[in-house]
């Protein structure tokens, strides 16, 4: 259904433009209607309903009718314009018109969606319509300023996700600067020993790929540094980086390990971050034989020589090549760079946090990621699983979701654990031989091979009892049960509650957003979700984009995600760096603040409200100035301006009146 | 709602919302992907930061008809902007003061900082927004204005006899 | 060829515009050699009956000064407006309600209960008041009725031009009266002023920081005000950047702020709001109690903010004292 | 801070040395405390499982009263020694905070009692106030006779961290741990902290009620345990009076005093048995070495 009228002339001729957004919209709000209500509003001409206006033939139908002179400014009533805003300006600029001749009605997300009754759906919807008629007449064209994009890319975070960003930009010839506060990259899945389903072993296929971040010339990497400054805006962001003083010269160490094995303490005395605290490392150490850069790390708070300066100081005479410099001190890098993709991955859930579960209380309870290490050759163990008195354990119980689909800890699935639980299964049954006891309330086993995983591990004989751990415990009741944890659970397929004891405990701890993850968000101004995940932009059509242009997501920093999923969205936030890069300009948001000489009485009320120091005031003219290039478009200072001499466009004062006397018109 | 007989006498008021652009209108956006049913009173008036909010426009939105003005932006510290939000609760503060003066129940504007993940505040804020109004019942301003003029022609009691009396 | 026609007429006022008038000092002959003043009840004798004896469009212009708040004036300005072919808004209370219009805060019995019962100069044991008619043995006289709500002149009229001020200033009146005798006249609606704020004539202005943020504010009798400094940068609430120029900032000149008698300029829908937008944003906190503690030296927003334009406001008047207002 | 002691049924008859030893230890400790007068039924269990709205109305009343009686300070702490009360009351101050229809009709009902609740009632454990109000140093300076050697198994029950975790963690719960180890007892790790003694099963089932506090006394037992602590007068009487039950049941001595831990942090800050009510003890509580006096900090053994 559609209407056109003649328009008198010089009067705006606005076109409005309903979408049924298949039944999205009309389902709650009469389309049909609305189109009858819009053609009655001033200098609306032309009025139409479509199925899907964001579809080619719903642009095609604006496009038309801006062609044929019908219209000359254009309403769309669909969905949000944080959706598609973007699409329609181009459709109108498709049609030779300016694109901010344009404005969107939210009659989906505001309405359709939110709304139970469909009359009164219908009356909101007409409301914003009418709003957004009353304000298009208003509109001026305007033209969107260019601004270069810096090619160099900052990337934040040395785990799986930031090295595969970093390489696939790397490879396409774009410099970038990986940025990781651990003396080494390689994140968690450097401490995993196999992963799932392919049992391929995890160190194997990450560590070609950490040597070849440190090979590759268009990389600049920077272990132990953090990001401590972030400015500007898309294209254009400067930032300070922190590089902390590791006392060794990476350009000398070679990683001959002679300083650690000359430490005056002749055994580890740190708690070895790498192994999760299983075994001891000396104040001076490399985290892992395979770490990169392989550069020996001096950790000052527990080195001798820091603590009391009375050391003996071997280290340094061990250092054939001087490596070793104590006076090396804290170092700020400023840099520029285009766009900045994030990936500072996840903790996992602290185990303590569930006292009913043992953890910390009784020997041989260990979380997933001890375990990890546990059966990792070259871990603590180099194994070796065992519990604390050297003998193999003969039951071993897993206990999945422990911090995860639990409204006392965190509601969500964390999507790893039932994988990687059938993992640790298997490698322990492997190593051991003993009963392994699955304690799940689903499995979930979505993904390439996974379910047959599954089946695989059913066929091994482990054990699979479907329900939530009560509490571990070593309150036994029977002889057998003496000596041995016992697991409390209620078996749901059966029906009863069951008490298993067991040798060892396997707790499948969750992912959690890491404790710095709010500091993190705010140094680069983008939004969190409830959890702690870095938010993006749409979950299903902008993953790895976030709210903030030039600033992208990769990895678990943005939700759980497995390896595979991880690298994959590396990729994705590598290729929309890219793109952006490649463009190599930015058109920025014209809704800029904009000051109008003869009305400003130089009062100065608006120069100390700009955060952006966008505006200064003119000596020789005696009024406000404005710089376009750094004003973001937030209007504080365009509400603050007592004699109304400053405006912003797409949002002047005369609009806004307008857009509230539009929705306030009720039908 | 015309669906419910009972309801049709019930008070519906008009509220106009202004939300930032990049917190609490995401969050508007997320309630409705959420699909989160709320009342349908609240018309949204999107501004680019709650700093662009000028308090003309709540007073033009009061006499333009509403009977009540929700704002919405980023929790402090978390501004897109970095501190619109912070000028917006300076200048609401002193409106609430002078609504207070002029006789408006102050619990017709509202401000509340809700982030883009908080889908379900929106939820809230604007169903007990709502019923805050209802409660307080139609502001309508507008019309009375005009009542005000017919009003005048009302005739004030007569004054006794002697008042004047002595006089003459 | 006769001169042109000039009305002058007062509603609810102080007298001060009339003064204003005067204070045109030898300027006054040159407007008197060329007009005729038809009507001018507070310096020459005329009677309404002679108004209403003019045909329509009789006077060239007619300056209305005052506020509308009762029947008479509305009978009044209503007659003058048929009389003249242009009405001029004359002063604040004309253009914005003035001073007057803060009555608008109060209910009439309210006013008058403060006026003829409360005041300790006042003696009415018979608690007397104003009524629009009352018998007496020579008959019934009438007084007119005083309305609930004060209004603008162009709340109830139409308005073609508008003089602002407390009173108009005499730079402004000449050029205005030169304009309308010459017929160069600016569109209909237009305020005969300068549209741009005060700072830009402040002798003060250089004085005022770039960056300017307040941690608290001041009344003029709490400090001792410095000669020079800008006001507001004193802590003082001088309205100065809201308000139009025109006055060449007198009273600023005279050591006092100022509270906004010329309006605010064309932008600017509600003086009072757009003046809390701009003082609150100079609020040197983000502390919700400590700008709430700030404030509280502002101690009448309503007064201070609309102390000229409460009936031009987009609230015109207190909401719960106003007959339907507020909730029963 | 002054405290209004609501004591309960209770504590006025079964746990009369819940109650004596508590206030004793108050005293001993100079917390002043005064018992709200004129209190009634906290309105738990029976109440509360057939009609909430009237065990609502019964706990209100009592915070009515305590507003009125400590009119001078805003904020009221009412000492609820009683799990069941203690959870009871705080169910109602909760349900009442929240949940403005319910609050409504229970004001209601007591305006026609000329009696109003403005919501500053806070309801206090005795455990919470000597661990958060009065603090380990202040007991710990007050300690007479420590409880060294005597092992002790710290039984909180069900009703005290459940489902209101309001001052100690709701399944590891250790503020009496803290409690009695700075007294100098030796706190037994044990898991059945907060399992269910029997409850009121006791009274109806009573072999299912039986065989709960045979588990418990049997595993306390077994990790050796000189007493069992309790905070709650009917954990208290279950595990204590059935003993001899247990016997007949399941063949096994268990005879282990079963005190309530007011009476140990008496018995610590060397106040006299009749004052804690020890003489109530089915169980005799034995010190493992008996403490003659301190004297200049040296424990002077008989």
């Amino acid at each position: 259904m559609s209407t056109v009228k003649g328009s008198s002339n010089g009067a705006p001729k606005i076109g409005v433009y309903i979408c049924h957004c298949g039944i999205n919209i009309s389902s709650k709000v009469d389309v049909f209607k609305t189109v009858e209500f819009a053609k009655n509003l001033p200098n609306v001409t032309v009025s139409r309903e479509y199925k899907f206006m964001c579809s080619d033939p719903g642009q095609e139908l604006i496009q038309k009718d801006l062609r044929a002179g019908l219209i000359d400014r254009v309403v769309v009533a669909s969905c949000s314009p944080l959706m598609h805003e973007a699409t329609f300006r181009r459709a109108v600029a498709g049609a030779d018109h300016n694109p901010f001749l344009f404005q969107m009605a939210n009659i989906r997300e505001h309405v359709s969606w939110v709304t139970f009754d469909k009359e009164a759906g219908t009356e909101k919807a007409m409301a914003l319509v009418a709003a957004a008629v009353k304000r298009i007449s208003l509109h001026i064209p305007l033209e969107r300023t260019r601004v270069s994009v810096h090619p160099d890319v900052l990337i934040v975070g040395g785990g799986i996700s930031g090295i595969h960003a970093a390489l696939t930009l790397a490879d396409s010839g774009k410099k970038v600067y990986l940025v990781e506060q651990e003396p080494t990259i390689g994140g968690h899945m450097a401490k995993f020993d196999k992963t799932f389903p392919t049992l391929d072993c995890a160190a194997c296929i990450l560590t070609p790929k950490m040597s070849a971040v440190r090979a590759n010339p268009n990389i600049t990497l920077w272990t132990y540094s953090e990001v401590v400054g972030v400015e500007g805006f898309v294209g254009n962001f400067k930032i300070k980086v922190k590089r902390k003083p590791r006392y060794i010269d990476e350009s000398l160490c070679v990683g001959c390990y002679d300083c650690i094995d000359a430490c005056i303490f002749k055994k580890g005395n740190v708690n070895d971050e790498f192994n999760v605290g299983l075994s001891k490392r000396k104040p001076i150490y490399i985290p892992f034989p395979q770490a990169t850069p392989l550069v020996a790390v001096i950790d000052d708070k527990s080195c001798l020589e820091f603590k009391t300066k009375k050391c003996k100081k071997f280290c340094v005479d061990a250092c054939e090549r001087k490596a070793i410099n104590l006076n090396q001190t804290e170092e700020i890098k400023e840099i520029e760079v285009g766009a900045i993709i994030l990936a500072t991955g996840f903790k996992t859930f602290d185990a303590h946090c569930v006292p009913r579960y043992g953890y910390g209380k009784y020997p041989n309870i260990y979380t997933s990621l001890e375990v990890e290490r546990m059966v990792n050759a070259s871990g603590p163990s180099g194994g070796e699983v065992v519990l604390k008195n050297g003998e193999p354990p003969k039951t071993v119980g897993i206990v999945h979701c422990v911090g995860s689909r639990d409204n006392h800890t965190n509601k969500y699935c964390s999507r790893v654990c039932c994988m990687y639980s059938l993992k640790l299964a298997h490698l322990i049954r492997e190593r051991t031989h003993a009963e392994v006891y699955n304690f799940y309330i689903d499995m979930r086993t979505p993904g390439k091979g996974y379910e047959e995983f599954y089946e695989k591990l059913l066929n091994e004989n482990v054990h699979f009892i479907r329900g939530r751990v009560a509490e571990i415990s070593d309150w036994t009741l029977t002889p057998e049960e003496e000596g041995k944890l016992v697991i409390r659970a209620e078996d749901t397929l059966i029906g009863t509650v069951r008490r298993i004891p067991v040798d060892m405990v396997v707790l499948s701890v969750g992912m959690e957003a890491r404790s710095d993850a709010d500091d993190v968000r705010r140094l680069f101004n983008i939004s969190c979700s409830k959890e702690g995940w870095f938010l993006e932009r749409h979950p299903k059509l902008a993953p790895v984009s976030t709210f903030t242009d030039g600033v992208y997501l990769a990895g678990a920093c943005q939700g759980p995600k497995d390896i595979p999923d991880c690298v994959a969205q590396a990729g994705a936030a590598a290729a929309e760096a890219m793109a952006l890069i490649d463009r190599g300009y930015v058109e920025l948001e014209p809704n800029t603040a904009f000051i109008n000489d003869e009305l400003c009485s130089g009062c100065k009320t608006c120069i100390g409200l700009c955060p952006f120091s966008a505006i200064s005031f003119d000596n020789i003219k005696k009024i406000a100035a404005i710089n376009g290039a750094l004003c973001k478009g937030c209007g504080t200072c365009v509400a603050a301006c007592p004699s109304g001499a400053l405006q912003q466009n797409l949002f002047t004062d005369e609009q806004i009146f307008s857009e509230i006397k539009g929705v306030m018109s009720y039908v | 709602m015309s669906d419910n007989k009972s309801e049709e006498k019930r008070f519906e008021p008009k509220i106009v919302a202004f939300f930032c652009n990049w917190c609490t209108y995401t969050a508007a956006d997320l309630a409705g992907t959420a699909r989160m049913t709320y009342s349908p009173n609240v018309r949204v008036v999107r501004i680019m930061c709650s700093g662009r909010l000028d308090p003309q426009f709540v007073l033009a939105a009061l006499r333009d008809g509403a009977d009540g003005v929700l704002i919405g932006g980023c929790h402090p510290g978390d501004c897109h902007y970095q501190e619109g939000n912070y000028k917006a609760i300076r200048r609401f503060r002193l409106l609430k003061k002078l609504l207070k003066s002029m006789g408006i129940d102050d619990a017709r504007v509202r401000l509340e900082w809700i982030a883009a993940s908080e889908g379900d505040k929106v939820q809230k804020v604007i169903n007990e927004m709502t019923e805050t109004v209802r409660k307080l019942g139609p502001l309508d301003l507008e019309p009375k204005a005009w009542k005000l003029i017919r009003k005048t022609q009302i005739e004030l009691p007569k004054a006794p006899q002697i008042a004047l009396g002595g006089v003459s | 060829m006769s001169k042109p026609k000039v009305g002058f007429y007062w509603c609810a006022s102080c007298g001060g515009c009339e003064e204003a008038v005067v204070d045109l000092a030898e300027k006054i002959l040159d407007v008197v050699a060329a007009v005729d003043i038809a009507f001018w009840p507070v310096a020459l004798d005329f009677k309404r009956s002679d108004v209403e004896a003019m045909p329509d469009d009789n006077m060239a212009v007619c300056f209305i000064n005052g506020a509308i708040r009762s029947s008479e004036q509305q009978e009044m300005v209503e007659l003058l407006r048929e009389k003249s072919q242009l009405v001029v808004a004359f002063g604040s209370c004309a253009q914005l309600g003035g001073i007057p219009g803060l009555a608008n805060m109060f209910r009439r019995q309210d006013m008058f209960n403060e006026v003829y019962i409360n005041t300790a100069s006042t003696v009415n044991d018979g608690k007397v008041f104003p009524a629009v008619s009352t018998n007496v043995d020579e008959g019934t006289l009438t007084l007119p009725l005083l309305w609930d709500t004060v209004k603008t002149l162009d709340q109830v009229v139409d308005v073609d031009y508008y003089l602002p001020g407390c009173p108009p200033p005499v730079n402004l009146i000449t050029d205005a009266v030169g304009a309308i005798l010459a017929g160069k006249l600016p569109a209909k609606g237009s305020i005969l002023a300068p549209d741009i704020a005060l700072c830009e004539e402040c002798i003060r202005r250089d004085t005022k920081p770039d960056k300017l943020s307040l941690k608290e504010f001041k009344r003029p009798f709490e400090i001792k005000i410095d000669p020079e400094l800008c006001l507001l940068a004193q802590g003082l609430l001088c309205l100065g950047a809201v308000t139009r120029k025109g006055c060449g900032a007198a009273c600023v000149k005279a050591n006092m702020p100022c509270t906004g008698c010329m309006g605010p300029t064309d932008q600017v829908t509600d003086y009072g709001a757009k003046a809390i937008s701009a003082i609150a944003s100079l609020i040197d906190s983000n502390d919700e109690k400590e700008i709430e503690k700030i404030l509280t030296n502002i101690v009448d927003p309503a007064g201070t903010f609309y102390r000229y334009s409460l009936p031009a406001s987009l609230l015109h008047r207190h909401y719960e004292t106003s007959y339907e207002g507020g909730r029963k | 801070m002054n405290y209004a002691y609501y004591p309960g049924c209770s504590l006025k008859s079964t746990g009369r040395a819940y109650e004596e030893s508590m206030l004793s230890v108050f005293e001993a400790l100079e917390i002043p405390i005064e018992e709200l007068s004129d209190w009634n039924c906290c309105g738990a269990t029976a109440y509360m499982s057939i009609s909430e709205l009237k065990a609502f109305a019964l706990s209100a009343r009592n915070f009515a009263l305590a507003e009125q009686q400590f009119k001078g300070s805003n904020d009221v702490n009412l000492v609820v020694p009683c799990a069941a009360c203690y959870l009871g009351l705080n169910k109602a101050r909760r349900y009442l905070a929240e949940h403005l229809e319910i609050k409504e009709t229970v004001d209601g009902a007591l305006k026609q009692a000329g009696l109003h609740y403005s919501g500053h009632v806070h309801i206090r454990h005795p455990l919470d106030v000597l661990l958060n109000d009065i603090g380990l140093e202040k007991i710990t300076a007050a300690v007479k006779k420590p409880l060294t050697g005597l092992r002790v198994a710290c039984y909180y029950g069900c009703q005290i961290v459940r489902p209101y975790a309001e001052f100690d963690n709701q399944h590891e719960p250790q503020s009496m741990d803290k409690i009695l180890t700075a007294l100098g007892a030796e706190v037994i790790e044990w898991p059945l902290k907060t399992r269910c003694c029997g409850g009121s099963l006791t009274g109806t089932v009573q072999e299912v009620g039986l065989r709960l506090s045979y588990i418990l006394l049997k595993e306390a037992k077994k990790r050796g345990c000189d007493v069992v602590a309790t905070a709650c007068p009917l954990c208290q009487f279950n595990l204590e009076c059935y003993q001899s039950e247990m016997l007949k049941s399941y063949g096994e001595v268990i005879n282990v005093p079963v005190a309530y831990f007011t009476q140990l942090i008496g018995v610590g800050l060397g106040l006299s048995s009749k004052n804690l009510g020890l003489n109530r003890l089915f169980t005799p509580l034995k010190m493992p070495h008996p403490v003659k006096a301190v004297q200049g900090g040296q424990r002077v053994h008989s």
